[in-house]
């Protein structure tokens, strides 16, 4: 009758949790090209916050600056044939799968170059041909869709998978428990990844949910769950891959949660101010569990002080090739507005 | 060319789909069920397997979402909703999803799925089992809307709706599915080519319907034709995107219009109708005001005194052409 | 990592728990009360199954009988200022909490002196005058009102609870799951009562979840519950009796899962058939457990045969009488239609 | 009078309401924080506790459930949506049972419920951020809907929703948050005695808006005053139901009409008045052609140039209602 529900514990403690990424056993270039999609998706980020305090971008920007782990950690174990769906924060999921860092900043700024045709600004990217069938802003809409690419992926019988990135919030939506129902009693492969920063805009979790733990939701529909300390990559990557590997010889869904953090508001560029609310929370406390910083340390342990350096400077020059090539890119022509409704080009 | 009913006719039409096109996946609340899809569905999870014709828990929004998800993965799914009304669940998926994705990403995404919902209503079911809102699906740019009237386009636009790679609401009426026809063999067709269709050719006044108010007017015609009222019957078929320049030329001929719609008024597929005569052809172009027919402006009752008088009848129609054809506003015009 | 999930073990075996329902230390009136209640649901449904087989009634009707202990049993804890809402099935409910028999069966033959005025037939029932504010048909529907319901409880402060009774197809609605995170997270005193009978329409529990248990979902939003077996009144007085006592006290949600089988079809008077499908269920196995006969062994027992017959005399004649009242009601008259449907009779 | 912003004057509005009927709650997603309710909220929460404004999961079908189980155990509530287009995920509570309850139990059970759907668009938020669907909501009978476009509308009809026993659609728009006017002390008024406003009186030509569009119908008669084109304009204020009797005396004396609404033209709320006024009016009362302006039929584009050829403009009224100044439709009728 009475309820004992396990909380996230430590780690949810920005004190918790601050060691080093461990590579022991892992190569330099497994280790470099982790780092590099991470700053890859950092700088961008941060290259996009800067647009938007200039007023330059002017499509509503939601940041996962500090959050780059989950994604990367995954995206290394996923093929272009899998079906990955996000939301309104997916700058990360679209870098880490391999999608065009310049048709990413070309679509924030609208321009007919970018991933989206600059019909959908930042909260709208696709890049199907490295799986990524699309974002978008409505919490929860894309959990049954991935759900519904996961049943595809198992009526095909080539072992692929889906993958649906949510945040805490999304589980509040009721459709996020019937994609839950749906996958497991029809055991579909389709990876639920919950990147739990604790906050749905201004508000916290205990706010909105009587326990933080969200993984308890896909535990009460009978499927396996993992929950991660979403900013160490390394376990990030070594759980989600043999996890990956088990969904793809058994179809069956799977829920991760890691939880992590995120530094800028929940829109925008500021670090200050959630949606018109001054924050109140150990942001600073959470810089030190950075997932970068943390693998960082670890690599500067083995010596790759050199390398570490010569990505910095590429990723930033990509970074500012990106912007250019999007500054310098058109708008998509008027008439374009009416054949984009429907297939064919038919006007509605 | 066989008689085939309209429910029967919407069987063939899955039945042509699952045996030709092994993307073709059908999935919906009760699908294995005759009370929530009549004989429609008849035995074809036995035939296809239970795989590809699949009954879902009761979870309409996220049984939407998984068709849409699998239409975007080579799929071209149809999801069936047994009442228009359990669909209402499923309206972000539809209206906020589908009907958006495309142009969402720039006109490279498009969304092959079916959204079939059935009008179920009368038989004292009431207010929560009665609703058709085709208007809603109309309005939004994006979706396709298909409200077959006849056995034929029951199977043929079933058939052209699961072959467009838009998505499409594919609305079948369970008061029509006794009603039959003789109808040759499926030949798909291009969903985006179809028009309405003449169903009578006249002179004297223009008759719109559209599902089951087609009906309506074909049997008022036949009333009004034994007073020498000369009706022309027009079936639109497609209410979005709604292609209206049959119904014009024949207003232009006969000067008045009289539109019958199995909904409420208000904002419905009737006012556009009309809106549309008015402003292509000019007020001039009519010689009395036209007018329309709709269900009384309440949720549907469930008493079946209620009942009777809530839904439209052929002397409905009947009454309103008359006014119509009585009517001379030619003079009143001059006269103003 | 692994999911261990109970589920409902030997409450959904029709062999076991055919008990006789425990009455020791309950008193001759309390428990002929409970079997008054329980017949009255059992013969109006009956008799609603005659007019539905005559044709007499025209409505959908969805007959709860073999399930009336679960209604009956709550029953006699809550008062009419408590909340009460019901669905599809909710004859038991409508009658268990005290509404008029005549004018149920009036409002299922659609007469003005129905308990709707003929507006709702079988699947709207209300009776505010004893606390059941609304069943309808849309699955899962009053299960937010409900909580809502309980948020003005909660409000008002005066230990009124609220009262959802929903079954376990309806737990496959999304909203089911997001009235849980509500009433959690606010501690509203909503009583969910599920009465599982393994079925939604012609689909077996195992056909649609990955577990027969639904009350495992209350577990991952931190609700309480009790899962019983709902065919044993005994059980389920005693159990709800001590929860609604609780809830008054101190505000908060809680679960019933009972257990319970119906012995119609989904909709309609048949017992071969559900929704046009065959049944191979066990259904005769099933009736062993029959909620009335189990307790009316017990009072055998105690030697309460001439109580029982009096009882059933009484009952069968109220039930005859308010046949008599339905049939003899007329019709809401036509002009009604669209003043009922803003409050000031305004017409649309 | 004090000069007071659109955005205040809500605020004015709700403060108003909390402070002098303790049924009055105020559930919602998102409102303690400016970004989703803008200043209409500011700081109520402190002023009359979380416990009567409550911020909630992201869960919009049980927040709004909850409103209605509330509304019928006494209480007023108001259910806010920051977004039309998240409403989307509450259209059963919305439609299905708000709408239809009083109804479906004879007229005995209503509900005070007010659903405060916030238009948010522009800005290049795209296609899921941008809906308005006025039409949607004026479609049902059970529904009342309200679409302030002035100050002190926007107060005082939120009070007059509030009071309703009807659940109501009240409908404001971000666009008009800084729109500022003199408004006196609130007073409540009856929501369903509420007509259209005559806001300008003109005698060449009928200009009709409602909520954002109102604004563009002003600006285009002052406009076209510089012109000599004497238009009147009126605000419909409340599209359910739809009380048109103004509108009607107003074509009737210019015979010309311009319908402008912030959405999509198919099945509008613009079809419906000018499908009323044709068929009330008759075609003869027309000196042209009734004439709509809409948003282009596409889901919302982000992009900032496609975003300014999306909206209508005060330039497409004026154009309009030239084009149907130089019109001479009745020489054509006499012609035909
Ligand atoms: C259906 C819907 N409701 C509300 C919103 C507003 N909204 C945008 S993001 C967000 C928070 C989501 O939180 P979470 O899922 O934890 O993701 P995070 O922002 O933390 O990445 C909300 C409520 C929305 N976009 N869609
Ligand atoms: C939203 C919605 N979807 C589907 C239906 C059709 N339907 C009516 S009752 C029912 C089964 C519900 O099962 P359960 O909740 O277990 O209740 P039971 O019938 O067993 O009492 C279904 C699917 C409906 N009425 N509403
Ligand atoms: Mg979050
Ligand atoms: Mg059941």
């Amino acid at each position: 009758m009475t309820v004992a529900l396990d909380n996230l514990g430590s780690l949810v403690d920005p004190l918790a949790h601050r060691e080093p990424v461990a590579i022991d056993g892992l190569s330099d270039v497994a280790t470099l090209r982790w780092f590099r999609s991470m700053l890859t998706v950092r700088l961008a980020e941060e290259a996009i916050a800067g647009m938007v305090e200039s007023g330059e971008a002017r499509c509503p920007c939601h940041l996962g600056i500090g959050q780059e782990a989950v994604a990367v950690g995954l995206a290394e174990h996923l093929r272009p044939t899998d079906r990955c769906f996000g939301a309104h924060r997916s700058h990360s999921h679209y870098l880490a799968l391999g999608g065009s860092l310049k048709e990413l900043v070309a679509e924030v700024l609208g321009k007919v170059t970018g991933c989206s045709r600059g019909y959908g600004g930042s909260m709208h990217l696709r890049a199907p041909q490295v799986g990524l069938l699309g974002t978008v802003p409505i919490v929860g809409a894309t959990v049954p869709i991935a759900t519904g690419a996961a049943l595809a992926a198992k009526l095909d019988g080539r072992g692929d998978i889906a993958v649906s990135f949510l945040g805490d919030g999304a589980t509040e939506e009721g459709v996020f428990h019937e994609s839950l129902n749906l996958a497991a009693s029809m055991s579909l492969p389709v990876l639920f990844v919950i990147e739990n920063n604790l906050y749905s805009s201004h508000l916290h979790i205990s706010l909105r949910q009587p326990n933080d733990r969200v993984a308890r939701f896909a535990e009460a529909h009978a499927i396996e769950t993992a929950v991660l300390d979403g900013n160490d990559i390394g376990i990030v990557s070594s759980v989600t891959g043999e996890v990956v590997e088990g969904m793809r010889s058994q179809p069956r869904p799977f829920l991760i949660e890691a939880v992590t953090y995120r530094w800028r508001g929940h829109v925008g560029h500021r670090e200050d101010m959630d949606v018109g609310v001054e924050r109140t929370d150990n942001l600073p406390a959470w810089k030190m569990r950075d997932p970068i910083g943390r693998l960082e340390v670890s690599m500067n342990e083995r010596g790759l002080q050199e390398q570490i350096a010569t990505i910095r400077d590429s990723v930033a020059e990509e970074v500012v090739e990106a912007l250019e090539f999007a500054r310098s890119s058109e708008y998509p022509p008027l008439d374009d507005l009416l054949t984009t409704v429907y297939s064919n080009s038919e006007r509605p | 060319m066989t008689s085939v009913q309209y429910g029967d006719a919407i069987r063939e039409g899955f039945q042509y789909l699952l045996g030709t096109d092994p993307s073709v996946v059908v999935i919906g609340q009760g699908l294995w069920s005759p009370w929530y899809v009549g004989n429609t569905m008849r035995d074809l999870e036995h035939k296809f397997g239970k795989d590809r014709v699949i009954d879902t828990p009761v979870s309409e929004l996220a049984c939407t979402g998984a068709a849409i998800g699998a239409a975007m993965s080579g799929y071209r799914p149809i999801v069936t909703h047994p009442r228009v009304d359990f669909a209402l669940l499923a309206i972000d998926q539809m209206v906020n999803q589908a009907a958006k994705w495309n142009s969402m990403f720039g006109g490279q995404a498009p969304v092959p799925v079916v959204f079939r919902l059935i009008v179920n209503r009368g038989g004292e079911q009431g207010a929560q089992h009665s609703q058709s809102l085709y208007s809603w699906f109309a309005h939004i740019p994006g979706l396709r809307v298909v409200t077959p009237a006849t056995p034929a386009d029951a199977r043929d636009l079933l058939i052209a709706a699961t072959f467009s790679d838009d998505p499409v609401v594919y609305i079948d009426d369970r008061w029509l599915y006794d009603l039959d026809a003789d109808i040759g063999v499926p030949a798909p067709v291009d969903l985006s080519k179809i028009e309405p269709q003449v169903l009578r050719q006249g002179s004297d006044i223009t008759l719109v319907g559209f599902s089951w108010t087609t009906r309506l007017m074909t049997q008022a015609a036949d009333q009004l034709a034994l007073d020498g009222v000369d009706a022309e019957v027009i079936d639109l078929r497609v209410l979005n995107p709604l292609h209206l320049e049959k119904v014009f030329a024949s207003v232009a001929k006969t000067g008045r219009l009289v539109v019958a719609e199995g909904d409420w008024s208000s904002c419905g597929v009737a006012a556009e109708v009309i809106c549309q005569c008015v402003t292509e052809l000019g007020p001039a172009s009519f010689s009395s005001a036209p007018a329309r027919i709709n269900l009384a402006q309440s949720p549907a009752p469930t008493s079946r005194p209620l009942e009777a008088s809530y839904y439209p009848t052929v002397d409905d129609v009947v009454r309103a052409a008359r006014a119509s054809c009585d009517a001379n506003p030619k003079t009143e015009a001059v006269a103003q």
